[in-house]
């Protein structure tokens, strides 16, 4: 008599029913953003080590339309999952100091201001000559 | 009929009922246990208390004063020896929970913290803060699941109990998921369904309780004891009920009228304690019984503020501050801002009292065993009576493991006493007897009673007519209503014709416990012609030690109001006296 | 039931995670302005040459890169499987194969700096 | 105290008579300070006893309510009606087989609670008559959170791992054993490790994050399981790369 309904959820497409299953989705994407990015740094650094000629190919070769397009993506892909990745990092390593917990506002703040300083000391590795 | 067949069956898995099963698992675990619970454990009303469980761990504490203050507070109507047991019991029993992991609150060093309570003489209940009542449910739960042979039979409402050469030998139980009876043979029986104040309409207490457990007892035999004594507790959010802990005013919430003055004072409960100092069984500090009256004569003065809801009087806590009642009352906190609108750290919150708490329920004596061999009870649906004529706060928590346990231990007793069960045949006849009962039900669609409709005419009933304080013509009525709706009750009609999850069916089962229930609370109050603890009448203003210093004991009659019976209240150590609560005097 | 052996890639790519958080976007936007030849004297061979040919800078550039490759393959094999692609085990090898290559390269051409 | 009209569309199914679940809609007058659980107990009195649900504390504590209304998981005695609009809908709590109308099968959950061992496994055995153990504020608050789950099941309706692979043991059986774990009298996380450090255990998580968000009791289930992956990956290391290292 008894005989539970069980309600179908699309394996392909389940993520589209809510917006926070789409916000997920979004974050989990900006992997395959950074996966494609690594192997561009893996380029660069092969044309390096191939001499300062190879190396101005390679910047060459940057030089264009799509990779402004494709470096864009990247930057905005991963803007999100630094910011994604930061906001959570309170609730996977909290930390009691004495009977109360940091608050989590002060754990994600700090992963800013260090954010903020990594970033600098890139710009002016990357970018010498400025 | 499926047959079931166990060693020991509890009807009821919250505090009381848990607490029995895992003793029994404890004391031997080859014993079958079938847990049979109308809700899945943790949905129990247990989940709601709130305040806390008392318990002598303190040094500055001692048995005599827990001793004092219950049977005071109990208005000497408890049974003495019982209440000696009970105290004794209680620190083992609070222990054992933190040894199971109750996340009981702390001292600075370590130790288990204890907070005051209405009516007592020292700080003696332990809390986990304001969810004491939910930890303990969830820990005995929790726990519960290390027995494998804790058989557990959720969302099964028991119906009727098998009651065969004198003794009781099972039930039979409908599980709500098919919808199929089933009969479950056992060599005691242990009860522990809960209490019965949604026969009122404005409770604290939630949908289960709806005294099955009493009824079932009741309707086997079984007396019913001390049903008149119905609690009301003095703060309660005024539109639906919600409860706000006694806790409230252990940590030092004040109560004002709408001039602001502190009234309780004027009820023999002053002098006026400075706020943020709060003296013990003074003031706010008073038992429940009479603040709740405080209430009552407050509004009859005209010196209550009027809300939407209804005439209120204001807990006041913005002193406390917002540390320490986020850190000791953070649930009252958040149902304050939820439900209300109203946050007590920045405003006074609009209270009045709400029916909480049943003192009386089936007859048991101090090894919670009823005078039917086999059967056995224990929590709020028992009645000991420890808590007599008014229950001190922070009792029944505790009065639920200290009993429960005790109760699978006498259950044990039985078992080994011996007795040969019944032929099957003589059971299955009874079990099929209980079917058909529910069967018909069922069936019944021609009728003109709707059960939503009774239900409200009992409430209303009760309400207006068996209220704080009570008067001889208004219980008249009630009596002759009560009995009117249980006749009427035989022409209820049902629309659910289905099996799967008929809560159709279930409601109507549980408006028929509520009326057997509501009956005995009634003809009890009306022929009890005195005012003692929660019992209040306007035309019986003292309380009659000569005569009615006994426990009322109503007897089932299925279409008849009960029949009463009185028994003497033990006494050991303390005779009947003054109960004080006035700070001034020691 | 027995523990998984999730743990070996699941600490790479939280290692990984906290490592492409904090460096990524800087890096994807010196890139950006290289793409873009904002001006074409901004990316000198020598200084970035200096930096990974010093052993502590070869030690950071293998360790973004490695950890960036796990991280990434990890969330990239959950993804798939968020996608509806139910193939695991398959998925799995693909993509720590992936990261396995790009970090033996990686390797390979930071000795050869 | 204003009065309003709802129109409540409630998704019904009786496996008796029905071969799917199907719409209902009832026009509800709706106290504004209600919640969607009074609206329901409306129907149920005075228009349609047929109506199942479960309910019985309506102060969000027994976690019996559970249910999808406009899509998100809540508790309906936790439902303010002044937070909708005139059209409610409301449905069974979502990734759980629906049993009759808005009742669901909880029979899973407790089997998946069940088994990581949620009771504490003491560190040292002590009889009740040498008192109770000690236990300081600052330990009490390290896993006084994760205690406060009602076990309402709304973190599983909104986790779509667990709809996805049913086998998950998901969000609140992984943080009651993460409960204990942290409890400083409790010596039994290897035991509670060889359920919760499995596949089916908190690795089929990937931390949407969605049971945090819909948690009423705040006990923050996303963050708890991230905490026994870090843990869990922690152990692996020691073990497989500094065997010599007894944990
Ligand atoms: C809001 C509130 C706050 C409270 N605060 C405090 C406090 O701070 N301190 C204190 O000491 N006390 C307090 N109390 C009182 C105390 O909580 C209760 O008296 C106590 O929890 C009752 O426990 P129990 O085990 O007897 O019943 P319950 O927990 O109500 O359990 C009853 C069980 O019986 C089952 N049942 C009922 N009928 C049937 C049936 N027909 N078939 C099968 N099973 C059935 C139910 O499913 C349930 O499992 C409070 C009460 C309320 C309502
Ligand atoms: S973790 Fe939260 S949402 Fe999940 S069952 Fe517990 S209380 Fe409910
Ligand atoms: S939503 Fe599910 S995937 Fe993990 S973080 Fe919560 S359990
Ligand atoms: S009715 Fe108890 S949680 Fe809603």
């Amino acid at each position: 008599m008894n005989k539970p309904y069980v309600r179908p959820l699309s394996k392909t497409s389940w993520f589209l029913t809510q917006p926070r299953y789409k916000r997920y989705m979004l974050r989990e994407v900006t992997c395959l953003f950074i996966f494609a990015y690594t192997f561009l740094l893996i380029w660069g650094l092969k044309r390096l080590s191939e001499g300062p000629d190879a190396f101005q190919g390679f910047l060459n070769a940057l030089h264009s339309p799509w990779s402004v397009l494709f470096n864009l993506a990247v930057l905005i892909a991963a803007v999100y999952h630094s910011t994604t990745w930061f906001n959570v990092t309170p609730q996977a390593m909290p930390i009691q100091r004495g009977e109360e917990f940091v608050p989590g506002n002060i754990i994600i703040g700090a992963h800013y201001a260090v954010w903020a300083v990594v970033s600098l000391i890139i710009l002016i590795i990357g970018i010498r000559g400025m | 009929m499926e047959i079931i067949k166990t060693d020991i069956a509890i009807v009821g898995a919250g505090g009381a009922g848990l607490r029995a099963a895992i003793a029994l698992a404890e004391a031997d675990p080859k014993l079958r246990i079938a847990l049979i619970s109308k809700v899945y454990p943790m949905r129990s009303h247990t989940c709601a208390a709130e305040g806390g469980a008392a318990g002598v761990i303190k040094s500055d504490d001692s048995m005599a004063l827990h001793f004092g203050d219950t049977v005071g507070g109990g208005d000497w109507l408890s049974d003495q020896d019982a209440v000696e047991y009970f105290i004794h019991e209680a620190p083992k029993e609070l222990t054992q929970l933190e040894h199971w992991g109750c996340p009981w609150s702390r001292e600075p060093d370590g130790s288990v913290a204890v907070r005051p309570f209405g009516g007592m003489k020292i700080k003696r209940t332990w809390f986990a803060a304001d969810k004491s009542g939910f930890h303990i449910l969830h820990t005995l739960f929790q726990t519960s699941l290390k027995y494998p042979s804790i058989q557990r039979f959720d969302e099964y409402y028991a119906t009727d109990l098998l009651v065969e050469d004198g003794h009781c030998q099972g039930l039979t139980a409908l599980e709500i998921r098919s919808g199929q009876m089933k009969q479950f043979q056992a060599r005691a029986v242990i009860i522990a369904g809960g209490g019965g104040g949604r026969m009122f309409p404005f409770t604290t207490n939630g949908a289960v309780k709806t005294g099955d457990g009493m009824a079932l007892a009741y309707r086997a035999g079984v007396p019913l004891k001390d049903m008149e004594f119905v609690q009301y507790h003095p703060t309660g959010l005024p539109n639906n009920g919600i409860l706000l802990t006694e806790g409230c005013r252990g940590e030092g919430g004040v109560l004002f009228n709408k001039d602001g003055r502190r009234y309780l004072q004027d009820y023999g409960m002053g002098p006026e304690t400075p706020i943020g100092q709060p003296v013990l069984k003074t003031m706010e500090l008073g038992p429940r019984d009479r603040v709740s009256q405080a209430f009552w004569h407050e509004q009859k003065k005209g010196n209550t503020v009027s809300t939407p809801w209804g005439d209120c009087v204001l807990l006041d806590m913005r002193h406390l501050g917002e540390k320490k009642i986020d850190e000791r009352l953070p649930l009252v906190r958040d149902l304050c801002i939820s439900y209300l609108g109203k946050d007590p750290v920045k405003e006074p919150i609009p209270i009045r009292p709400v029916v909480h708490y049943m003192m009386g329920g089936i007859h048991t004596n101090i090894k919670a065993a009823t005078p039917l061999p086999g059967l056995f009870a224990a929590g709020e649906c028992a009645c000991v009576s420890i808590n007599g004529a008014n229950r001190l706060g922070s009792n029944s928590l505790t009065e639920l493991l200290v009993f429960g346990k005790r109760a699978a231990l006498s259950a044990i007793e039985h078992v080994q006493s011996g007795l040969s069960a019944s032929k099957d045949a003589a059971l299955t006849g009874q079990a099929q007897a209980s079917e058909t009962r529910i069967g018909t039900l069922m069936k019944k669609s021609a009728g003109t009673e709707t059960i939503a409709g009774l239900r409200k005419e009992m409430m209303e009933t009760m309400e207006t007519n068996v209220g704080i304080y009570r008067t001889g013509s208004e219980l008249a009525t009630a009596c002759d209503k009560i009995s009117e709706l249980r006749q009427r009750y035989a022409h209820i009609a049902l629309h659910d014709k289905t099996h799967v999850y008929n809560t159709d069916l279930m409601q109507a089962l549980e408006l028929g416990s509520m009326l057997d229930c509501a009956e005995a609370v009634t003809v009890g109050a009306r022929d009890r012609k005195e005012s003692r603890g929660a019992h209040q009448r306007l035309d019986f203003t003292e309380r009659d030690d000569v005569n009615l210093l006994k426990h009322t004991l109503a007897y089932y009659h299925p279409t008849e109001p009960p029949r009463l019976d009185y028994l003497d209240v033990v006494i050991t150590q303390s005779q009947p006296g003054v109960r004080d609560y006035s700070g001034a005097k020691k | 039931m027995a523990k998984s052996n999730k743990p070996i890639f699941w600490g790479l790519f939280a290692a990984g995670g906290t490592v492409t958080a904090f460096v990524t976007p800087a890096l994807a936007l010196v890139t950006l302005i290289a793409a873009m030849r904002y001006s074409p004297d901004m990316f000198t061979y020598d200084a970035i040459h200096v930096f990974a040919a010093h052993w502590l800078g070869k030690l950071v550039i293998f360790g973004i890169i490695l950890l960036s490759l796990w991280h990434a393959a990890h969330r990239t094999r959950v993804t798939v499987h968020d996608f509806g692609v139910r193939a695991d085990s398959l998925v799995a090898i693909v993509v720590y194969a992936l990261a396995g290559i790009g970090t033996l390269l990686t390797l390979v051409y930071l000795l050869r700096i | 105290m204003s009065e309003r009209q709802i129109q409540l569309e409630v998704l019904r199914y009786n496996p008796e008579t029905d071969s799917e679940p199907r719409y209902q809609t009832y026009s509800v007058p709706c106290m504004n300070e209600w919640v969607v659980l009074d609206a329901l107990n409306y129907v149920k009195d005075n228009l349609d006893p047929t109506l199942s649900y479960r309910w019985s504390c309506h102060m969000a504590v027994c976690g019996s309510c559970g249910m999808m209304i406009n899509g998100e998981p809540k508790l309906a005695c936790k439902a303010f009606i002044h937070e909708y609009t005139d059209q409610v809908r409301v449905e069974p709590m979502a990734n759980f087989p629906i049993e009759r109308d808005l009742v669901t099968s909880v029979e899973d959950f407790i089997a998946k609670l069940a088994c990581v061992k949620p009771y504490l496994i003491p560190k040292s055995d002590q009889p009740v008559s040498a008192g109770a153990f000690q236990q300081s504020p600052a330990e009490l608050k390290k896993f006084k959170q994760y205690t406060l789950c009602i076990n309402c099941m709304l973190c599983y309706a909104a986790c779509p791992q667990y709809g996805l692979v049913p086998e998950f043991l998901g969000p609140a059986a992984i943080s009651m054993a993460h409960r204990y774990n942290q409890d400083s009298r409790d010596g039994g996380r290897d035991q509670r490790q060889e359920v919760i450090a499995s596949d089916e255990g908190v690795w089929e998580c990937s931390f949407v994050g969605a049971c945090s968000e819909v948690c009423p009791k705040h006990v923050d289930p996303a963050g708890a399981l991230q905490q026994v992956k870090v843990a869990s990956t922690l152990d692996w290391y020691k073990e497989h790369l500094m065997p010599w290292m007894k944990k």
